[in-house]
């Protein structure tokens, strides 16, 4: 195979990383929503193309299920959610963008030098990328940390499995199929639970800040 | 076939196995005792009754058990690969000799003592009374850790169910609490010990205990664990908080077998743990124990003398005697540290000696306050007094149990402090000059305590039985019932017959000093018939039979020769007082009053309240709280840290999810950065 | 193989005839109905391993070893008695009108579902497939969680919601880690993530990605055993889901967390040479025995406080595991065990009890002994079995774990001792006058369903004084399963 | 036990008996001369005896036997006292029976008896007296011991006899531990004879009385036994007291003569004694009631002393 392949997924992984700190740097949550579908788009693309370099079919599948899930069917609720609950403000971090960017670039180093020494014990193609995968799960990780609404959190935990997916098929061309399959399953009702749960704590606390959710405390 | 079987098999019965059976007999009666919830008659005429026959029982057993060869026997319960063992060496039937003596008297006590409304159904006390009862001498029995453990927290938490029999009372609640805490911590502390006496084996048998070899630093580990754990249930200090709470609060048999055997109970486990299994003693441990044992004497006698409730004067005056035997055993280890043996054996026999009189004075004591707080319905010194009139059983038995528990010739209790006392006379001859320089002062002190107790003694009796009644209802109160009387009886039968016959006593217990020190006074006690020798005739002895016999000839022959030479006439009259006439109950002594020297000489001891009496005051009053300083300035100031430290922990959890996720977060970072090394 | 096919369809089937007769009066018996059915099948694929052995099913993909078969019987008990305990619960709360016909349907088909996600958990031989079930097992126990709508139940559900799914994400990316090791040694199709075959190279599996693996892991389940200071959801959770949740929460869920955190170590003991492992689980284990005690001592909510009592249990036992050995392994089995059945039975008497309160302020609890002896008895045994008095089996892993460390880790044991203590006082001081003294709480219209909670403890007092011999073989070949024989 | 044996125990406990209200008799007439009064004379004490002997004894209505029965038992405690001090011989059968712990138990008995029977008529003198009769008691008691003990850690013995025996025969070596317990011995005498300065026989104002309040209630014959057994134990204390530190010319076993010898030693030592009692009472002046303590506390201090003295240079 060419290594054209490989600068292309690392490409890609550039691009998913890139996505993660826009993300981190995104106020307004419709952006937000942008953002994390390109992320998707990403992913997909990363998947296709290790199946296509390594012929390994099932990527083809997966792919195919991160495409339904990320890019199509998420992407859409959140749009529902959002319109009906009209959340489309802008979003304040509970830290300012600046001192979240530097930290997150302090994470990258890091996560990149936990990833160094065993991605070279990689057997895929993709083996460099699995820093940036980690990297990507970490600084979504924060993204949830700072956000002080209830959609832009689970966002940032979705964007997480995006970065888990990527790991996975980076690492090691992805996860046998049930797991595969049971872990979208679980993503999807996830986020059906979610839209439930907005719905509900629009109900009880007419804001979807999560400040709100602050009662239940050991005082 | 099967019933023959059956019917001979007592006959082959082993000492154990009657000692288990009566465990068993005692459970069965309080699985009886649920079934008969709430029908008293039955529970106390009966259940009660039967359980103190089976104390007897236990007695006899143990008294034949004492000299006899070890036997060990292994139930089919317990952890899988730790069966419950059971051993009966001469330690263990000395210590089911007094709980089988004294229960039975408690018992028949009992038998008369519980009445109606009392909190807790009548029969589910006798549940937890005889689970009590059996715990007890399972601790004494068990051969393994987790047996040990087991019967001890269960001892635990029987009493505490009986303590708390009443429960209606907030002040009963919070001194279950402080007594089931302190117990608890305290069996972790043993727990732990048996961890370090185990070393890793895994068999957590006494035997392979014994068989193991501890380094020094090991064994005083064992050692300071035991000292906090037992100490903690036997209410050495700082640990004694729990027992002046609560002994008033429970009913009187249960203060009674806590007071005169739980309490030993504690007294045992440090024995076993510092003769049997680690056979090695360290000079520093003797002294320790000593200064523990002392200071623990003092504050209890200084406190005692006190109280104004009569059954914390007992419960204080418990743990003085427990401070003097814990002393004691400080003396033996000293002793045999130095490989003294003789001079060990004779401070341990003095320890068991005042085990066995302490328990029998104390219960007799505790029971007799309980006939009192029957018949008047107060526990407060300052509401009795000249009940003698009106309780004249309750008042004479008692006084033999006062005069004992007073240390005086010719009861029990003194013949175990002059034991005491010869084994420090004969100290000098340690190696160590530091310690013989100490030993004089201990002696002194100990002097002191018995004086003090003395005291104390007399302030309980006089103040209760003797003089006016300070409350006229007191003329009301009625005399102790018949199961009472036999169970008192019976008690005041133990003090004086270990007060007549010490040397039959000492010739009885000598296997035990034997198997925990390799010596015992056995040959030499004898030597002067009925007198107490215990080492030769020149160096000390004493006969408390001729002693009583010589006060009792010159008694009679005063009283006869008055007769005849002078006359009997006798004429009574209102007394006299200096001729002053308006003689009433309220212008005797008060309690406060005769403690109040004690509080004026040991000042720094207490934490006083004073609310003395303004001029102007229309109805001047005077009122004095004596509070413990331990409880000041250690128990509340650990409460107060314990709370201090939770609320900062508390921060912790302050709701906001973000901060929740932010710990993960760093959690995560941080043990990644722990395994990159 | 049917058997286990039964194991785990029953509890399935359940939850989807739930889903449609939930609403109805006789839901309540035919959700005990299919837990019974549960149980039995679980009795038999028991003794199927007894006499046959291990059992493999579907490729590999479920197994069932020592290890796992008790705590599906156990899982399938405690299930059962939950199940029964529920049915005069959710009567008298839909009589003070708590839960209404939808309520009652989604909890009891997601009860049935739980308990099903659960058996899947223990039984697959797949760590993948381990993860998912967990993750599905969270996503069950939200909908529970939340289920009477109150604020502060939405509250709960949600903090428990991100945080356990955060920390599960952790245990995935861990997991890819773990298959990224084995693919090298296996191969690609060659089942890689299958425990067993991990376990039979796990000697070969590269080290550097094993101690990375293994810490996404821990921190991952970790977070659904309720290690501190990952166990913030947990409180919360339980003390605002209705008491049954709590029960099977506390006395359930947690054991299957520490399962998988279990299966793990093992393969990471057996690829590190170092005790990487061990160290982690008892400085966590340690840290949440402390903390949780100290907690325990500024609780006002009753099923706040026997929250923080799991926590520190779970402490207890993960600090046992880590210090590993043939007696502290037993111990913490017994441990997961006497917990799970002494812990879920305190949550049926205290269910009854804030239903006769009407509160779950503990101050606001007084003298519950009066009103019914049972309630209280039960409360009070509970409470002191939990908190380690014997002859409860509580005591007899306490015991073993204790003398274990006070030899093998001796720097633990006053911590332990401080926690303990503390732990003793802060939850005796208010059980007693909530069960004792004068009484404000009244009678109820149903009686209170009180089997389950002496069954518990009566099967607790018996693991104190008896072990069963086939009890005794299961925990030694699980320990040595666990300690890589 | 020697036939000679059972004779000077019979000797010597009749003598204690006769003696001992001499005893107290000489003291007062030495304690009358020396302040310029004019004596009533040694029998009087004997006069006085009768005189409460013949008159019907008067015992409050609500009094228990306790009361009745404490006098006899006082008189036995301190005749028994007086038999089991070497003061003639140490050939005595019933010394074996107590030693010097015992003979302390058998002070704080009697103590403990007439405080009881004090108390039981409940008037406010009567609990007065008992609390102080206590409180000395409880300070005194230690100290006495003490001494005895340093006594007892020269000859290795605690029974009296071989005491007695050992300092008797010993070469004369200054013992500075003696020097302590002797000073030690002579505050605790005073103090537990109700002496001055702790307490003044001579006198009825109520509050300073300690003995005398005790015995307010009693009359009689009960009243004549109580002085008796006062006198009884002052004479015992005296004896001790020569027995530790004056011990020679108390006769031995098998030495039948040595007794004719030892009597009128034992005579001329106590009238030494007694005159220097009343010496001393004479110079000293009665102290608060409060200062007791102090005053006991430093005679225990004081034995404790000497034991430690003993112990460190050995003698």
């Amino acid at each position: 195979m060419s290594p054209l392949v490989g600068q292309t997924i690392n490409l890609l992984a550039a691009i998913l990383l890139m996505l993660s700190f826009a993300m981190i740097s995104q106020r307004r949550i419709l952006s937000l929503i942008h953002l994390f579908t390109a992320q998707g788009v990403t992913l997909v693309a990363a998947t296709l193309l290790v199946g296509y370099a390594t012929h390994q079919p099932h990527l083809y599948i997966s792919a195919g299920i991160t495409l339904a899930l990320k890019v199509i069917l998420i992407p859409l609720l959140l749009h529902r959610v959002i319109a009906r609950l009209d959340v489309r403000w802008d979003v304040e971090t509970l830290i300012n963008i600046p001192t979240t960017m530097i930290i997150g670039i302090a994470l990258v180093i890091f996560a990149f030098n936990l990833a160094l020494p065993i991605s070279k014990l990689s057997v895929s193609i993709a083996r460099g990328t699995l820093g940036i995968a980690l990297a990507c799960v970490l600084l979504s990780f924060m993204m949830m940390i700072t956000r002080s609404k209830a959609v832009p959190q689970v966002i940032g935990f979705l964007s997480m499995e995006n970065g888990l997916f990527f790991a996975a098929t980076s690492a090691t061309y992805g996860m046998p199929m049930v797991v595969e399959l049971g872990i979208a399953l679980d993503v999807l009702v996830g986020i059906l639970i979610f839209g439930v749960f907005m719905f509900h704590i629009r109900e009880q606390f007419d804001s979807l800040d999560i400040r709100h959710l602050e009662k239940l405390k050991d005082d | 076939m099967i019933g023959a079987a059956l019917l001979d098999a007592p006959a082959r019965w082993g000492h154990l196995d009657w000692a288990l059976a009566v465990v068993t007999a005692w459970l069965l009666i309080g699985v009886a005792g649920v079934f008969a919830l709430r029908r008293l008659k039955l529970v106390a005429r009966v259940l009660f009754p039967i359980g103190g026959a089976c104390g007897l029982l236990l007695f006899g057993v143990a008294l034949s058990a004492i000299g006899a060869p070890p036997e060990a026997s292994v139930l089919p319960i317990g952890l899988p690969s730790l069966p419950f063992h059971f051993r009966l060496d001469s330690l263990s039937a000395f210590f089911l000799l007094v709980i089988g003596s004294v229960s039975a008297g408690v018992s028949a006590f009992a038998a008369g003592y519980f009445r109606k409304g009392e909190g807790t159904p009548p029969g589910l006390l006798a549940l937890e009374y005889h689970l009590f009862l059996a715990s007890m001498v399972l601790v004494v029995l068990a051969d393994d850790a987790y047996a040990f453990m087991v019967m001890w927290e269960t001892m635990a938490l029987s009493s505490f169910f009986l303590v708390t029999a009443n429960h209606r009372i907030v002040e009963i609640q919070r001194a279950g609490y402080i007594y089931l805490l302190v117990a608890h911590v305290g069996a972790i502390g043993i727990l732990l010990c048996f961890g370090v006496l185990q070393a890793n084996t895994g068999d957590y048998t006494f035997a392979n205990m014994r068989a193991l070899e501890l380094s020094p630093f090991w064994a005083s580990i064992a050692f300071l664990l035991a000292l906090f754990g037992f100490g903690a249930k036997a209410g050495l200090l700082p640990l004694h908080v729990w027992l002046p709470e609560a002994h008033p609060a429970a009913p009187s048999p249960v203060s009674a077998l806590m007071s005169g055997v739980m309490l030993k109970t504690a007294l045992y486990g440090v024995l076993r743990v510092l003769f049997d299994l680690l056979h090695m003693q360290v000079w520093w441990w003797g002294v320790l124990l000593l200064a523990v044992g002392l200071a623990t004497a003092l504050f209890g006698v200084v406190f005692a003398a006190a109280q104004v409730d009569m059954k914390r004067l007992l419960a204080y005056s418990s743990i003085e005697n427990i401070g003097l035997m814990f002393a004691g055993i400080g003396l033996s280890v000293l002793f045999s540290a130095y490989g003294m043996r003789p001079m060990a054996a004779l401070a341990l026999t003095a320890v068991l000696y005042h085990v066995a009189s302490h328990a029998f004075f104390k219960s007799l004591l505790f029971v007799g306050t309980g006939s009192v707080l029957h018949a008047t319905g107060e526990r407060n010194l300052g509401k009795l007094g000249g009940l003698i009139r009106f309780m004249p059983w309750v008042a004479w038995i008692t006084l033999l149990a006062v005069l004992a528990s007073a240390g005086l010739p010719p009861f029990g209790g003194f013949v175990s402090e002059w034991l005491l006392l010869q084994s420090f006379l004969f100290s000098p001859g340690l190696p160590s000059s530091f310690l013989n320089m100490l030993i004089p002062v201990v002696a002194a002190l100990i002097a002191l305590i018995a004086a003090l107790a003395g005291y104390t003694m007399v302030k309980f009796f006089g103040v209760i039985f003797l003089g006016q009644p300070r409350e006229d209802k007191l003329a009301q109160a009625h005399d102790a019932s018949g199961w009472e009387r036999i169970g008192m009886l019976w008690l005041a039968g133990g003090c004086i017959g270990l007060g007549l016959l010490p040397v039959q006593f000492i010739a009885v217990i000598d296997p035990v000093t034997r198997i925990l020190v390799g010596a015992g006074l056995g040959k030499t006690v004898g030597d002067g018939g009925w007198l107490l020798v215990p080492v030769s005739i020149e160096r000390a002895s004493y006969g408390p039979a001729i002693f009583l016999l010589g006060v009792a000839a010159s008694f009679a022959l005063a009283f006869l020769l008055v007769r005849f030479f002078y006359h009997g006439r006798l004429r009574r009259s209102p007394p006299w007082d200096c001729g002053y006439p308006w003689q009433n109950g309220r212008m005797q002594d008060t309690a406060e009053g005769f403690g109040q020297p004690i509080r004026q000489i040991f000042e720094p001891f207490f934490r006083m309240e004073r609310e003395l009496p303004s001029p102007f005051d229309t109805a001047p009053h005077y009122r004095v709280k004596v509070g413990d300083h331990f409880w000041h300035w250690l128990y509340l100031p650990v409460a107060r840290l314990v709370k201090r430290l939770a609320d900062l922990i508390g921060l912790l959890q302050q709701g906001r999810i973000s901060v929740y996720l932010l710990y993960g977060f760093l959690t995560l970072v941080t043990v990644l950065m722990v395994v990159k090394q | 193989m049917e058997t286990l096919l039964f194991v785990l369809g029953i509890p399935l089937f359940g939850s989807l005839v739930l889903a449609f007769t939930g609403q109805r009066d006789i839901a309540r018996e035919i959700n005990v109905a299919f837990s019974l059915a549960t149980f039995i099948a679980t009795c038999v694929l028991t003794g199927e391993v007894i006499s046959g052995g291990p059992i493999f099913a579907w490729h590999r993909e479920f197994f069932i070893d020592p290890l796992n078969v008790f705590l599906v019987t156990l899982t399938a008990f405690v299930g059962l008695t939950t199940a029964i305990f529920s049915r005069p619960y959710m009567r008298i709360e839909r009589d003070h009108g708590k839960m209404t016909p939808t309520r009652l349907r989604l909890y009891h088909s997601m009860y049935q579902l739980f308990s099903c996600t659960m058996l899947v958990a223990l039984t697959t031989n797949n760590l993948g497939i381990l993860w998912v079930a967990m993750e599905a097992a969270t996503l069950t126990t939200v909908l529970l969680v939340s289920v009477y709508r109150t604020p502060a139940s939405l509250e709960a559900a949600w903090k428990y919601f991100i945080l356990c799914g955060v920390g599960i994400a952790q245990a995935l990316f861990g997991t890819v880690l773990l298959y990224m090791a084995a693919e090298k040694v296996v191969g690609v199709d060659g089942g890689a993530l299958l425990w067993t075959n991990l376990a039979a190279v796990k000697g070969r599996l590269d080290p550097g990605i094993i101690t990375l693996a293994f810490a996404f892991l821990f921190i991952g389940y970790g977070t659904k055993v309720g290690l501190v200071p990952m166990h913030n959801w947990l409180p919360d959770a339980h003390a605002e889901g209705p008491t049954p949740v709590s029960a099977v929460l506390s006395g359930l869920l947690l054991n299957v967390a520490v399962y998988a955190l279990l299966r793990c170590k093992v393969l990471t003991d057996g690829a590190l040479e170092s005790n990487l492992a061990g160290q982690l689980m008892m400085g966590f284990g340690l840290l949440s025995v402390v903390i949780a005690a100290f907690f325990l001592s500024r609780q006002k909510d009753v099923k706040r406080m026997f929250a923080y009592s799991s926590i520190e249990h779970m402490g207890l036992i993960t600090f046992a595991f880590g210090m590993g050995g043939p007696i502290a392994t037993y111990a913490g089995l017994l441990h997961m065990t006497v917990h799970s059945l002494i812990k879920s039975a305190i949550f049926f008497a205290v269910g009854h009890a804030t239903q006769k309160a009407g509160t779950q302020i503990m101050s606001d609890i007084r003298g519950l002994i009066k009103v019914s002896p049972t309630v209280g008895w039960g409360m009070m045994l509970g409470s002191l079995a939990i908190l380690g008095m014997p002859p409860f089996g509580v005591f007899a892993s306490e015991f073993l774990i204790l003398t274990t460390a006070m030899r093998e880790q001796p720097w633990a044991t006053p911590f332990l001792l401080l926690a303990l203590g503390v732990a003793f006082a802060a939850v005796f001081s208010r059980v007693q006058p909530m069960v004792f003294g004068e009484t404000t709480v009244k009678p109820l219209a149903h009686p209170p369903a009180l089997l389950p909670v002496f069954i518990h403890l009566g099967l607790g007092l018996m693991l104190g004084l008896y072990i069963p011999p086939y009890l005794d073989a299961w925990y030694r070949q699980a320990a040595r399963l666990m300690m890589g024989a | 036990m020697t036939r000679l044996g059972v004779v000077s125990q019979l000797l010597e406990i009749g003598l204690a008996l006769l003696l001992a209200p001499l005893l107290s008799g000489w003291i007062n007439q030495c304690r009358a001369w020396l302040q310029n009064k004019s004596a009533p004379g040694f029998l009087q004490p004997y006069r006085l005896l009768h005189k409460l002997f013949n008159k019907e004894s008067v015992v409050a209505e609500h009094a228990s036997p306790l009361f009745r029965s404490a006098p006899y038992i006082v008189f036995g405690c301190m005749a028994l006292a007086c038999a089991i001090v070497p003061t003639l011989s140490t050939d005595l059968p019933l010394s074996p029976a107590a030693d010097a712990i015992a003979l302390v138990g058998l002070f704080a008995l009697a103590r403990v008896f007439i405080s009881l029977a004090a108390m039981d008529i409940g008037t406010s003198f009567g609990t007065l007296g008992a609390r102080r009769e206590m409180l000395i008691g409880f300070l005194a008691e230690p100290a006495l011991l003490m001494v005895l003990f340093s006594a007892s850690l020269i000859s290795k013995s605690t029974s009296l006899t071989t005491i007695v025996e050992t300092l008797a025969h010993r070469d004369m070596a200054i013992y500075p531990s003696l020097a302590f317990a002797g000073v030690a011995f002579t505050m605790v005498s005073l103090a537990e004879n109700a002496r001055v300065p702790v307490d003044n026989p001579a006198t009825h104002l109520e509050l300073t009385m300690i003995h005398e309040a005790l015995i307010l209630e009693y009359s009689g014959r009960h009243l004549a036994l109580l002085e008796w057994a006062a006198s009884l134990k002052l004479f015992a204390y005296s004896c001790t007291g020569l027995a530790l530190f004056f011990p020679w010319g108390v006769a031995e076993a098998e030495a039948p003569l040595a007794l004719l010898v030892a009597m009128p030693m034992l005579v001329l030592k106590l009238a030494i004694g007694g005159a220097l009692l009343a010496f001393l009472e004479t110079l000293s002046a009665k102290m608060r009631i409060f200062r007791v303590p102090e005053f006991l506390a430093t005679a225990f201090l004081l034995a404790v002393i000497g034991l430690l003295v003993n112990i460190l240079v050995g003698a």
